[in-house]
């Protein structure tokens, strides 16, 4: 089962990451593109046989490892019901 | 002769590669900043290691659109001799100049020591005074410096012979110990196909005095400008 | 509006406190002056439980151009040039996010080294952790150390110098302090004041979010139903704008249009205004509502109390902002003119037109309470300092002694940490991490600083007063063994809760010892920081004073490491053993203890060993140098011996210890002021002479050689072990700790 | 309009995050994960009046700025119609 877990820097937590490609984004021309937070992004291959299995699974391993929750909080995402665009 | 130093507002080896040119060598040199539009009239530009706009993104990911580098690629297009160090390496591949990206490093940490690269090719502006087959003592200090690139692209660049560099062992094999990074084919340093463009990551301007351990990068240095004087490399104005 | 007892605890101030504020003001503060009182009268910005005793430490010598009140402290060292330097501790937030909580640790002090107008060419740190067998702390280890490399790195100023000790007590709160050097011209130093009435003042860098306003500082119900979300503790760096920074302000400083300029550490826009406006007995108006925001909705209180890093306060000539603004501009920076120097010494804050805060400058510095807590000898000393070996297990053979020590993590090899910093970027590294004191030449120049941080808190533990002491003979050694003339010092003094009459009695005994110490090996100090409340569960660290000291070496081609250099050198040991074993890494490593008395400290043999190092480097008499530390001689030796494929054969003087403790004693005790050079075989009656003039015992012990490490005592061998083996131990030590075995196929 | 832009490394690029996370959740005992990918993610805030504008700027932000085609593909999702889990 594929899981995928967002980290993000809390809202009020400075992103100069996130700041920094905005600037970018602004010299390049996307004025339109008011602000961008940036964070990790992780694919997580679980084996596990339900979605709520590999779901738990995935938030221990957020709460362990991949993310601070001091700073960062996390989403996570499974199966593959996601709308998207590949590219 | 003169080198053109350019100065991203994040580079923070452009004082040494000014000093090694200016000081070591006694040779002409300049800082160019990243929003000038001329490379007053230098022979040779060498973008510097650093972090040239915070490379948080990616490393030179940012610094390939500074009005700077329309003026570099000409020059480059022209033949004239173009070295990129460490960040500058990063820079030339986001840019195009030369084939390939960097990843991560193997280790997935920061990594500042002492290599041994290989010169594999002496017809370069920059390896010129090297012998073929020559160590040469530098120090790395990277945290992307995994050179990747498809392997249709490797086999084009060792066919072509633009692998100019390769980290080796002391006995100068290219094994997987003596590569500090994971690159492809233990890859330190490359050209482009005109072969005036030049990139690598360790940090020549390091290792140009003995008492800071190593003197080996000197002859790159020595390299250009022997290339300017015998005029084997574009005199671009 | 009256003030409740809660109010003022969550401000951290007393009653007593609260009332010395209504009579300063002649009035009840508003909700932003208590804020800005409280954070300018806390520990951290008024030192207020240390003050009395740092006052008593020597902060003058003829090199000191800057003492302690500005933002670092500076030393002349020739050719019109000044040494300027600081050390900060940023313990607290490393624990709770050790990778920001670094970054910043060594981004706030690379701004106070610029902040007066120097270049910050080297850092260095000292860093105290809890067991690697745990979990947590390898985390906390390694998020610290890639925070360091993170900021330092990418800043491009090398790391060229640290040390790292472990010790459990250090498991929930782990000892970050950072060291940073800059150089600036002697007549160019630039200071932390605000003067002249009508001139302006600039805010620039980073935009103000609510960071780092604490959880202590706040102050209604009001604000405490605005979740903790909203107020990280922790900051994050952003070492590009910094870098930013620090070109864009060297270069305003080129320009006489600066008055004055500080940065916005602790406690921000608050103590950067009152601090610099006290420092010029001038007054400062400001207007919050100028200050660049990240967030909507920030109050005056959260304005003047974030945290935010990266940002600069400055006072420009009037007429001269055009000028100022167009530098920052060029950096892609931009400064705002945010007030007004005034001359009535008030601190006035406005938000648009409204006045918010309107407080005596010197109310919230030089007025800033003091106390002389009480202090009691702690209960647990009597019994520690005893330590009777008779009662204590047999030792192992010292072949195993040996190798234990070799690979534990407080002897072991720092190459898995200082392999991550970039310690060579502007070429001026002429000894690198691991080979001793870190050592940068001075371009332009013949000479050459060499720079070292060292404290043993065991020793701190066990005698205070000695063990401070042992931290400035250390440091001091530590750069002589480049070839250095120790010339000025800073200090991290970490302890735990000044509130507990133990913790400052170790705090004023400790400042004692500093001081005592100091002014034998004429080292002044010319600031430091302090860093109190480093407790888990009411428990404290060891207490950690951290010494940092910066050496001047005339003349830079002629500077040593530890190495041994060539075959066939004869081995010679500075001073002598006594086999104290008291606070040793052989009591802890092998039973487990911290026990008995520190060395004894000859304070002067330490300063005649100091002579006899500055001048046999200098006369080419001394090929290297390395000074015994935990691990004893032996161990000492060995390091002499790692990374140069040679090995030694020495023979000391067996020392007499209760049964069966002789060897051990002998090979691993911690002895002070000894030193292991290794010296031409023909010069050493030529080296011995000058030893014996200056009254350093000199005894020429061995030579180096051959594959193995081979020690007798009183001619009996008791060591013989070859290096191949004891390197790894050594050298792979800590990676170990972070091995991580593959995942299966 | 809110859009975010995953950008992963290509399938056939060797991963050292990713591998380096997998082997740290092993030690920490979570077998069941398989494997690790490691990517950014950034949320662009766009002034844009509809989904498909504000597809079509994040799509030209990632081909010029977030990722780098020679190793990384990127994924785009644009709107609020996502189901997931904060945390
Ligand atoms: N242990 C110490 N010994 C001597 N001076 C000290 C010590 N601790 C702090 N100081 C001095 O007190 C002043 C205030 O220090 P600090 O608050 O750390 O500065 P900052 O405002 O930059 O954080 C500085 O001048 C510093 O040098
Ligand atoms: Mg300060």
């Amino acid at each position: 089962m594929r899981a995928r877990v967002f980290v993000t820097l809390k809202p009020s937590v400075f992103d100069p990451q996130g700041t920094t490609v905005a600037e970018a984004l602004h010299t390049l021309g996307f004025d339109a593109v008011k602000d961008v937070r940036q964070g990790k992004y992780f694919e997580l291959d679980i084996d596990a046989t339900t979605v709520e299995a590999a779901r738990r699974l995935a938030a221990e391993a957020a709460d362990k490892l991949l993310a601070n929750p001091v700073i960062e909080s996390y989403r996570i995402e499974v199966g593959t019901d996601v709308k998207e665009t590949v590219r | 002769m003169k080198f053109a130093i350019v100065v991203f507002p994040g580079s923070n080896c452009d004082h040494d590669a000014y000093h090694a040119a200016k000081h070591v060598l006694g040779q002409d040199a300049e800082f160019i900043w990243h929003k000038d539009t001329s490379l007053q009239g230098a022979d040779a530009v060498v973008l510097p290691g650093g972090f040239a706009h915070g490379d948080y993104l990616r490393t030179g990911a940012i610094a390939r659109f500074s009005p700077v580098m329309q003026e570099v690629t000409k020059f480059a297009a022209a033949g004239g001799p173009v070295l990129g160090i460490c960040n500058g390496f990063q820079i030339l591949l986001e840019a195009g100049l030369l084939p390939g990206a960097m990843l991560r490093n193997r280790s997935v940490k920061f990594q500042c020591e002492h290599v041994i690269v290989k010169v594999e090719q002496t017809d370069t502006p920059f390896s010129l005074a090297c012998d073929r087959g020559q160590r040469l003592r530098i120090p790395i200090a990277h945290g992307e410096g995994n050179y990747y690139a498809e392997p249709e692209v490797v086999e084009r660049l060792e066919s072509h012979r633009q692998v100019v560099f390769r980290y080796v062992d002391t006995n100068g094999a290219p094994t997987p110990e003596a590569n500090p990074n994971g690159s492809v084919n233990n890859i330190a340093g490359l050209c482009n196909e005109g072969r005036n463009v030049v990139g690598l990551m360790p940090h020549p301007e390091r290792a140009c005095e003995l008492s800071l351990g190593s003197a080996d990068g000197l002859v790159m240095f020595e390299s250009v400008v022997q290339s300017v004087a015998q005029g084997t490399v574009a005199t671009v104005r | 509006m009256t003030i409740s007892d809660e109010v003022l605890q969550r401000h951290g101030l007393t009653r007593d406190e609260y009332g010395r504020i209504v009579e300063m003001l002649g009035r009840e503060p508003t909700l932003t002056e208590l804020g800005i009182y409280s954070v300018m009268w806390s520990e951290h910005c008024s030192y207020k439980s240390s003050k009395v005793h740092l006052k008593t430490l020597p902060t003058t010598g003829t090199r000191v151009l800057q003492g302690p009140g500005e933002n670092a402290g500076a030393v002349d060292i020739g050719d019109g040039l000044a040494a300027v330097f600081k050390i900060e501790s940023h313990n607290h937030p490393s624990f709770i996010e050790p990778y920001q909580g670094a970054a910043t640790g060594v981004g706030g002090i690379i701004r106070d080294i610029f902040t007066m107008g120097a270049r910050p060419i080297a850092l260095l740190n000292s860093l105290r952790f809890g067991s690697l067998d745990e979990a947590l702390v390898r985390r906390t280890f390694s998020g610290v150390v890639a925070g360091i490399a993170g900021y330092g790195n990418s800043i491009g100023i090398p790391t060229v110098g640290g040390e790292i000790a472990f010790d459990e007590t250090y498991t929930g709160n782990p000892l970050v302090n950072v060291f940073c050097l800059g150089l600036a011209g002697k007549d160019e130093i630039i200071k932390g004041v605000a003067s002249g009435a009508g001139n302006a003042v600039y805010y620039v860098g980073a935009k103000t979010g609510r960071d780092g306003i604490h959880g202590a500082t706040m102050a209604s119900a009001e604000f405490d139903e605005r979740s903790s979300e909203k107020r990280p503790a922790v900051q994050v760096g952003d070492p590009f704008m910094e870098k930013l920074l620090l070109e864009a302000c060297l270069e305003v400083m080129k320009t006489d249009a600066l008055v004055g300029i500080q940065d916005m550490g602790a406690a921000g826009l608050t103590s950067s205004s009152c601090e610099m406006a006290s420092r010029g007995g001038a007054g400062v108006e400001i207007d919050v509502s100028l200050v660049p925001q990240r967030e909507t909705g920030m109050t005056p209180y959260e304005i003047m109390l974030s945290e935010s890093q990266e940002r600069m306060l400055l006072v420009v000539k009037r007429g001269r902002e055009a000028e100022v603004e167009r530098i920052f501009g060029r950096w892609d920076l931009h400064a705002v003119h945010i007030g007004e120097v005034t001359t009535d010494g008030l601190v006035r804050v406005k938000n648009g037109a409204e006045v918010v805060a309107e407080i005596p400058a010197s109310s919230l510095t030089d007025a800033a309470p003091q106390y002389r807590r009480p202090m009691a000898k702690p209960a647990y000393l009597a019994e520690a300092q005893q330590l009777n070996l008779a009662t204590l297990a047999a030792p192992p053979s010292p072949s195993e002694v040996f190798r234990r020590l070799l690979a534990s993590p407080s002897i072991a090899s720092k190459r898995w940490v200082y392999r991550q910093y970039d310690h060579m970027v502007r070429t001026n590294t002429v000894v690198t991490p691991g080979m001793g004191a870190g050592v940068v030449r001075v371009k332009g120049t013949q000479r050459a600083l060499a720079l070292s941080v060292d404290g043993n808190g065991r020793f701190v533990y066990l005698d205070p007063f000695v063990g401070a002491q042992l931290a400035v003979a250390e440091a001091a050694r530590n750069v002589a063994c480049a070839g250095a003339q120790p010339i000025g010092a800073t200090n991290c003094l970490n302890f735990g809760n000044p509130e507990r009459p133990e913790i400052m009695w170790q705090f004023a005994r400790a400042v004692e010892g500093l001081g005592v110490a100091c002014r034998a090996l004429d080292i002044p100090i010319t600031g430091g920081n302090v860093s109190l409340y480093n407790e888990t569960d009411g428990k404290s660290v060891l207490p950690t004073p951290i010494l940092g000291v910066v050496g001047l070496i005339e003349d830079a081609t002629k500077v040593v490491g530890r190495s041994f250099r060539d075959e066939g050198d004869a081995v010679v040991l500075l001073g002598s053993g006594r086999g104290e074993l008291g606070g040793s890494e052989y009591l802890k490593v092998i039973h487990g203890l911290v026990k008995g008395v520190p060395p004894v400290l000859d304070l002067d043999l330490e300063s005649a060993l100091h002579r006899l190092l500055v001048s046999g480097v200098a006369s080419g008499l001394i090929k290297s140098a390395h000074d015994c530390s935990e691990g004893g001689f032996a161990v000492t030796l060995a390091e002499c011996c790692f990374g140069t494929g040679m090995g030694a054969a020495a023979d000391i003087p067996g020392l007499e210890a209760v049964a069966g403790f002789g060897p051990v004693a002998t090979l691993f005790g911690e002895t002070a002021s000894r030193v292991i050079v290794s010296v031409d075989s023909d010069r050493v009656a030529e080296f011995q002479a000058l030893a014996r003039a200056l009254n350093v015992p000199a005894t020429a012990i061995g030579q180096v050689g051959g594959d193995r490490v081979r020690i007798a005592t009183s001619g009996e061998v008791v060591l013989d072990e070859p290096l191949a083996e004891l390197e790894p131990l050594w050298s792979e030590a800590i990676d170990r700790y972070f091995a991580i075995p593959r995942a299966v196929a």
